[in-house]
């Protein structure tokens, strides 16, 4: 049962081909890699599935249901939820803030004319827990922009889970991260996806195949290979293509 | 959170902050007293530009299209519909405005920044010449009268020419808005817009559809001005264009700058400081623009966070603390 | 040397970041400057350039003493800097972006001098994307745009730091085999790399960097030898 | 004694700065005049220069400021028909006096007529008639109008055109134009007119639009003469810079340098040298208003408002402009208005001036009480 | 036919008018995204600087070039000392501070010379007319719009023919970066301003000798320049260009076509360009 499925999807910037007919599904925890050359199209191809931006021709279905159509913000309800390549939380804003945004998000209280979110203890309690899984508990008050930069990038991370999602895109987790930062974030990540599916984009080899249970290969605009971490690191076009030979 | 202690020190102050507004038609002299009067409408509009400005990070040059809009809706209404209460005439016209700011904010959210500054001009110009035109509603360059009605309430019946009456109508209505406005900043909506100013993509990918946060807010804002436009109004029994000029949205301008942007209080101060600065330099001087053209230029160059902002920061020196309000909306 | 720091101490507010960094550099050498996340690697490449003043030591470039300078002036005396956050003009084109950067060759030019044309036949990718908005460039090409950028300058020295950072694989060592080309052509390079295995195939002398001090300088063959360093400072 | 306090309420900054100064120098003089002849009923005139900033919400604020802590009951006042809306109301409010010599529309005496309010000036209707007097008599026969589109420019329009169809019923109005207050460019205008063939050129324009007008007229190949409600005054004269562009054009007013007599000549000598200018256009306006106003206390013999508002009620004040009778009816006052051409050559100016002025009597151009659309004054 | 060329030409010469009225506005917002208010104001010191040049040495040549140049150098001081101190603040902060400026140099002006409005007096060849194609026409409007195509095209060679316009652009996304390259951008941003108050002056006494010299004139003149930019596209040189055309032919046609709207005119074009291309006719999308 797919929880995330790409259709041909196309994406035309102007004259520029970015993607030709991407095809690709993500199962029900699933953990879904997609790695490529850059340029290849990783970014565009996370943007129109998270409904950042429309395809130009193709289809996305999320728990099956066609959501080509919707806005961001409506497939984040449904349980999508993404984050970004360069780190993007509130940075003048509490750590606990930063989360709850998304906690009540979940809790449909948006908009409510009413009701104070700083008052609701329960929607506090669940901001502490996402925190304490992506080990920030102890940072709870500290604005964000005073955290280091591998705090911002689980704060990222847990902002991402505060809408309790069932799908998450990560998009270059680990990139800036010196090798001790990167192995704990992989940690962390396995710790927090354990039950849901996600899709990841990285170049780090090493957190790839610690983290994926299927490789997908973006070259030119299409998906030139999608298997298991074995097969791929193997397949001579993927090494030609992106790999190399150092790979460990 | 608030500890209980600094809860009692907030009631404690509150109480007599009002206890102080209530005893002002004793103290203060008829001018004066209405002087107080326009502030507190006056603090209101602010109020309300600061929700756009302070909290939303929409810079308009465009208030006063609401405030006029409120301010001649209620001469229309009072004059079209024999014995219309008041306070009925002031509602209508609210959600008159309400409905203007909808119809605009529809047209005008569809920008951002500095090109969303400059279209509320334009468009506050063309309210304003549509207004010059419109003499069936405004009166055109003579403007207009309003028949102010007394306000039934039993028995008694008040009658708003009184200066200390209509003290204390404004100071009912439009102070309990006022300080419905404090509660919205902190309710699920006020943060959202909060956030949205500070991460508007991000929030999108909460499940947020900020598009819709930023026109509600626009909507409240707008509607809350046309309000003030209302009781200012009734203060003066006559409405002009001036209601809806440019300088009008300049005044709230500067008012809420000179007051602090980004401080719930900032925009009340700073309409209470202009009224009464202004009444007192306008009378040294037939130059007082360009006093307060200068004093303006000052704050900006070094007192950003305007005279709340002063405050805060003298306060933080006696404490000898830096203060440190648990509250994020009051940051900026 | 062509550049020689002493005793350099940069703040960021109350946090002494760099506490006393001691660094030089010989004219058309690659060096490496290594270390964890956080120790200032960055900062003290901010700080040469001027866009951190550094409150104490002596930064010398040429014989000429920069310490002070505004940043524009220290570009102007042939010092290139690659940021590690790339920071490409989102709203200018590719070619906009290289014309940004067109410098004349400080003191006595060294080889050819750099034109769009030659920067299109080092990276062609550029050229395919010559007219594209730099918002819109994937993280790789930003990266070869931020180099070609600085080069377009024609400066005796270049700060780069991290340029690999978010890159594919073989990109990556396409860019690292780019920087010895270009070193090649006498242009000393200061890098910044996490990298180290990489690194050690390209420069000639490497620094450590261990909570705003140089705490190891040396060679290749050094930094091989220098097992317990690396175990220290480099590795998990 | 105390004094009898006058509070001014003009423009003193802002864009229309000039009008409110020349306005208030004017009301000064007189008070000057009046005090160093003893005053009125042995007590001193004392002037209080309002800033109404040609805002009614400011003019108000500051009258009730007066009101409230200077006891204050006459005001005046000659710029902006809304800060008469708004003082109308503060006047019934507290009950005082406010008069004005300058604000012109006609409705400020007609629907909205009021028994605190005196209009001791012409407004849109007499001010045209004497206009369209002028045109008729000279027999033009294609004529046109251009007016700022806004109520005071289309009420002296009509009042124009109504008077010019009485007077001159062959007369033809070949163009009626109406343009936004604050217009640069009057080319597409000036073209419309020159295509209608218009022999003459009707216009109520103040102001740059006026000054702008007569000024791009010229060079854009307009030949017809204008007929202005507010050419007599130097300041628009100078404004344009060029004298042919306003000789032979005519100007209309209820007092100008030019009206004979020896009264006038001694007023204007006694104020040159008082002030050291003349006391053109406003200032003379302002200055019998107020002369007028001083009558009207006189005559009740306090400075009580009632009574005031009694004994001024068909007062007749003989200045130097003809005799002003103040209607009852609806207080506007019946005087007659004063045309002239502009010349070249004057004994006041370098430049072309107003040449001598001609008198309608106040008889051909009076609208009757019953046709004003004011209800009765009935306090 | 005759009719509609007269007409036509009145369009060319506003629209001149409204070109050299926005472009320094245009330049400030392009170059350094920020909303000049203080432009109007500019605009009309230039005129009074233009008017009392000319009362004192009686050449208007001499009066165009000064003007413009007395204000480049206050531009110049007033980016140093005291737009710049704001930069850092955000946007915000810049319009505040221009628009405080706007209101001081306002004042100043009346203080100065005065509230009666001033002429400016051409004479000579600019006062003439000639006959174009059968029509006799003022050569002074003529002229206004052969300095708006002579602006407009020195705009056009310096912002797109050399490397100014784009070091500008991209010291507006990042200046540290822009220094880090090599070159002075505080100073770059300085002469923009200067040329931006520069070019408002100069509009200023261009426009003296048509229309008059009064303390009204910067208001009078504010909203049709943002409408201007508006249209056309905020900092789009392109767009001014277009829009000023169009809205100065719109006015003048608009007087013949459907005289009861002619004001209205304007703002409906707004309106639809609003609604159909929000970011101006050749505006970039935001
Ligand atoms: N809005 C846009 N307009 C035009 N071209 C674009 C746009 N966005 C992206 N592109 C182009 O599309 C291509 C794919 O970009 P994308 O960011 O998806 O790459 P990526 O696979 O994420 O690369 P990286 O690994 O370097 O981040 C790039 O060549 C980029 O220049
Ligand atoms: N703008 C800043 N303000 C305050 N502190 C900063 C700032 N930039 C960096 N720091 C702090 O200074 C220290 C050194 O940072 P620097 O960026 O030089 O490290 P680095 O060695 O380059 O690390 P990395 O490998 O992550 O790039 C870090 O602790 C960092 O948190
Ligand atoms: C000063 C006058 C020319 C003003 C004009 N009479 C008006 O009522 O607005
Ligand atoms: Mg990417
Ligand atoms: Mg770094």
């Amino acid at each position: 049962m797919a929880i995330l499925q790409a259709k041909d999807v196309k994406k035309h910037f102007g004259g520029l081909k970015v993607l030709t007919g991407v095809t690709f599904s993500v199962g029900e925890m699933e953990k879904l890699a997609i790695i490529g050359p850059n340029g290849a199209g990783k970014t565009t191809l996370f943007n129109i599935v998270s409904g950042k931006f429309p395809a130009t021709s193709g289809k996305v279905e999320f728990c099956s249901r066609d959501v080509s159509g919707d806005s961001s913000y409506r497939r984040s309800r449904l349980g999508m939820a993404r984050s970004f390549q360069i780190t993007n939380i509130f940075q003048k804003l509490s750590v606990i803030d930063n989360v709850l945004a998304g906690v009540r998000s979940r809790a449909g209280l948006r908009h409510h004319l009413l009701k104070c979110p700083h008052k609701d203890r329960k929607l506090i309690e669940r901001s502490e827990a996402i925190l304490d899984r992506v080990g920030l508990l102890d940072y709870r008050d500290t604005p964000a922009q005073d955290l280091a930069y591998g705090q911002q990038r689980a704060l990222e991370l847990g902002v991402t889970l505060s809408m309790d999602p069932r799908l998450i895109l990560l998009d270059e987790p680990t990139a800036g991260m010196s090798r001790q930062e990167t192995n704990d974030a992989i940690e962390m990540i396995q710790r927090v996806t354990r039950d849901i599916a996600c899709v990841i984009i990285e170049h780090d080899m090493n957190v790839i195949f610690s983290l994926a249970d299927r490789i997908a290969v973006l070259h030119y605009g299409t998906i030139l290979a999608c298997d298991a971490p074995d097969v791929i690191r193997s397949d001579q076009r993927v090494k030609d293509a992106y790999l190399g030979e150092e790979t460990q | 959170m608030m500890s209980s202690g600094r809860m009692q020190r907030y009631g404690l102050l509150l109480f007599f902050g009002f206890g102080a507004l209530i005893a002002m038609p004793w103290v203060l002299g008829g001018y004066t007293l209405r002087l107080l009067t326009e502030s507190i409408i006056f603090s209101l509009y602010a109020v309300s530009y600061n929700m756009l400005l302070g909290y939303a990070g929409l810079l308009s040059f465009g208030h006063a299209m609401f405030f006029g809009v409120g301010a001649f809706a209620t001469t229309v209404a009072l004059e079209h519909i024999a014995g219309l209460p008041l306070l009925l005439a002031v509602t209508m016209a609210t959600a008159f405005t309400a409905l203007v700011g909808l119809v605009v904010g529809i047209l005008l959210l569809r920008v951002k920044g500095t090109p969303f500054a400059l279209l509320t001009l334009a468009f506050n110009a063309l309210f304003f010449s549509i207004g010059i035109k419109w003499t069936a509603v405004t009166g055109g360059d003579d403007g207009a009268i309003v028949n102010v009605p007394d306000i039934n309430i039993g028995l008694i019946r008040l009658n708003l020419f009184d200066g200390p009456t209509v003290y204390f109508v404004t100071l009912a209505v439009v102070g309990s808005v006022i300080a419905f406005c404090w509660y919205f900043t902190r309710t699920a909506m006020g943060q959202s817009v909060l956030l949205i100013r500070e991460n508007e993509e991000r929030m999108r990918f909460l499940g947020y559809n900020t598009h819709v946060s930023r026109l509600i807010l626009f909507v409240f804002s707008g509607s809350l001005a046309g309000l003030a436009g209302a009781f200012y109004a009734v203060l003066h029994g006559f409405v002009s264009l001036d209601a809806v000029s440019i300088a009008m949205t300049t005044k709230v301008l500067l008012m809420t700058f000179i007051g602090g942007i980004g401080h719930f209080v900032g925009p009340v101060l700073g309409a209470v400081f202009y009224t009464y600065f202004q009444n007192f330099i306008s009378e040294l001087t037939d130059s007082w623009p360009l006093i307060m053209g200068v004093l303006f230029i000052a704050m900006v160059l070094w007192t950003p966070g305007g005279l709340a902002g002063m405050i805060q920061s003298a306060a933080a020196w006696i404490a000898g603390r830096k203060a440190s309000d648990g509250a994020p909306a009051e940051e900026r | 040397m062509i550049l020689d720091v002493c005793n350099m101490h940069s703040y960021y507010g109350k946090s002494h970041v760099l506490q006393g960094v001691d660094l030089a550099l010989a004219s058309g050498e690659m060096a490496c400057l290594l270390g964890r996340n956080g120790v200032g690697k960055s900062t003290t490449l901010k700080s040469i350039m001027g866009l951190v003043k550094p409150r104490e030591g002596t930064i010398r470039f040429k014989e000429g003493d920069i310490q002070g300078c505004q940043p524009y002036e220290i570009a102007r005396r042939g010092l290139g800097y690659v940021p590690e956050e790339r920071r490409i003009f989102k709203s200018l084109t590719v070619y906009e972006n290289l014309l940004i950067g067109v410098k004349k060759p400080s003191g006595e030019s060294s080889g050819q001098v750099w034109t769009v044309e030659r920067i299109f036949e080092s990276f062609p990718r550029l050229e395919e994307r010559r007219n594209l908005m730099g918002g819109y460039l994937s993280g790789g090409e930003q990266q070869m745009l931020t180099i070609a950028r600085t080069l377009m300058g024609n400066p005796e020295l270049i700060l780069v730091d991290e340029p690999t950072e978010g890159l594919a694989p073989l990109v990556a060592e396409a860019v690292l085999e780019m920087l010895a080309t270009i070193s090649a052509t006498g242009i000393a390079i200061l890098l910044v790399e996490q990298n180290y295995k990489a690194a050690l195939k390209l420069a000639q002398g490497f620094f450590i960097m261990s909570k705003g001090r140089i705490v190891f300088q040396g060679d290749g063959k050094a930094l091989l030898e220098a097992e317990e360093v690396r175990q220290k400072y480099l590795e998990v | 004694a105390d004094t009898i306090k006058l509070a001014v309420m003009e423009p003193l900054s802002g864009t229309f700065k000039d009008i409110g100064d020349r306005y208030l120098e004017g009301v000064q003089y007189a008070a000057e005049v009046l005090n160093a002849n003893g005053g009125i009923n042995g007590q001193q005139v004392e002037v209080i220069p309002v800033d109404s900033e040609l805002k009614p919400a400011i003019a108000t604020t500051k009258a009730t400021k007066l009101i409230l802590t200077k006891g204050v009951k006459y005001f005046c006042g000659g710029t902006g028909s809304s800060v008469a809306g708004a003082m109308e109301v503060l006047a019934q409010k507290h009950s005082l006096i406010f008069y004005t010599y300058g604000m012109a529309a006609a409705s400020l005496t007609g629907e909205k007529c009021s028994p605190n309010f005196f209009r001791v000036c012409a407004n849109t209707d007499t001010h045209s008639a004497a206009l369209a007097t002028w045109v008729a008599s000279k027999g033009f026969k294609k004529v046109a109008c251009i007016a700022q589109d806004y109520s005071f420019g289309k009420e002296a329009t009509a009042g124009f055109v109504n008077k010019l169809k009485e007077l001159n019923p062959d007369a033809e109005v070949v163009a009626q134009i109406l343009h936004p207050i604050g217009t640069k460019d009057f080319a597409p205008y000036v073209s419309q007119i020159i295509n209608s063939g218009a022999e003459v050129v009707f216009t109520s324009n103040w102001g740059s639009d006026l000054t702008l007008l007569l000024k791009q007229a010229k060079p854009l190949g307009l030949k017809a003469k204008f007929a202005c409600y507010y050419l007599n005054d130097d300041y628009a004269i100078t404004a344009v810079s060029n004298d042919e562009a306003v000789i032979g054009s005519v100007g209309a007013e209820v007092y100008m340098l030019t009206i004979p007599g020896t009264a006038n000549e001694k007023f204007i000598e006694g104020f040159k040298k008082s002030k050291g200018y003349y006391p053109t256009w406003l200032r003379g306006k302002a200055y019998l208003a107020t002369m007028m106003w001083a009558e009207a206390v006189k005559k009740a013999g306090s400075v009580d408002v009632d009574a005031v508002r009694t004994a001024w009620e068909g007062l007749s004040y003989d200045g130097l402009a003809g005799t002003w009778t103040m209607r009852a009816c609806d207080h506007q006052v019946q005087q007659p208005v004063w045309t002239a051409e502009v010349v070249a050559k004057n004994p006041f100016f370098k430049h072309a001036y107003v040449g001598p002025a001609t008198m309608v009597a106040p008889e051909k151009i009076n609208v009757p009480c019953e046709a004003t659309g004011c209800k009765g004054l009935a306090k | 036919m005759s009719e509609a060329f007269v007409f036509f030409l009145h369009g060319l010469a506003y629209a001149g008018l409204l070109f050299l009225v926005s472009s320094g506005l245009t330049l400030v917002f392009g170059m350094m995204n920020v909303l000049n208010f203080a432009h109007a104001a500019f605009y009309m010191l230039g005129a009074y600087l233009a008017f009392s040049i000319m009362q004192f040495s009686g050449s208007f040549l001499l009066a165009m070039v000064i003007s413009p140049l007395v204000l480049l150098a206050l531009g110049a001081i007033v980016e140093k000392f005291l737009l710049r101190r704001v930069h850092s603040g955000g946007h915000v902060y810049e319009l505040l501070l221009t628009f405080g400026l706007a209101y001081v140099i306002q004042e100043a002006v009346k203080f100065i010379w005065g509230t009666t409005p001033q002429a400016i007096v051409v004479s000579g060849l600019l006062a003439d007319t000639v006959n174009l194609f059968g029509v006799t026409y003022p050569v002074y409007r003529l002229f206004i719009f052969g300095l708006a195509l002579t602006v407009g095209l020195a705009m056009a060679l310096i912002l797109y023919r050399t490397r100014v316009g784009i070091i500008v652009r991209a010291a507006v996304d990042d200046s540290e970066m822009v220094g880090a390259l090599g070159i002075n951008v505080p100073f770059f941003f300085m002469g923009v301003y200067a040329a931006g108050a520069a070019l408002s002056a100069f509009a200023g006494a261009v426009a003296g000798p048509l229309l008059s010299v009064f303390p009204g004139m910067a208001e009078a003149i504010l909203i049709d320049a943002f409408v201007v930019i508006v249209v056309g596209g905020m900092g789009s040189l392109g767009g001014a260009v277009l829009a000023s055309f169009i809205i100065g032919e719109l006015q003048s046609f608009g007087v013949l076509w459907f005289p009861k709207f002619s004001l209205a005119l304007i703002y409906m074009l707004m309106a639809l360009v609003l609604i159909l291309k929000p970011e101006g006719l050749l505006g970039e999308k935001q």
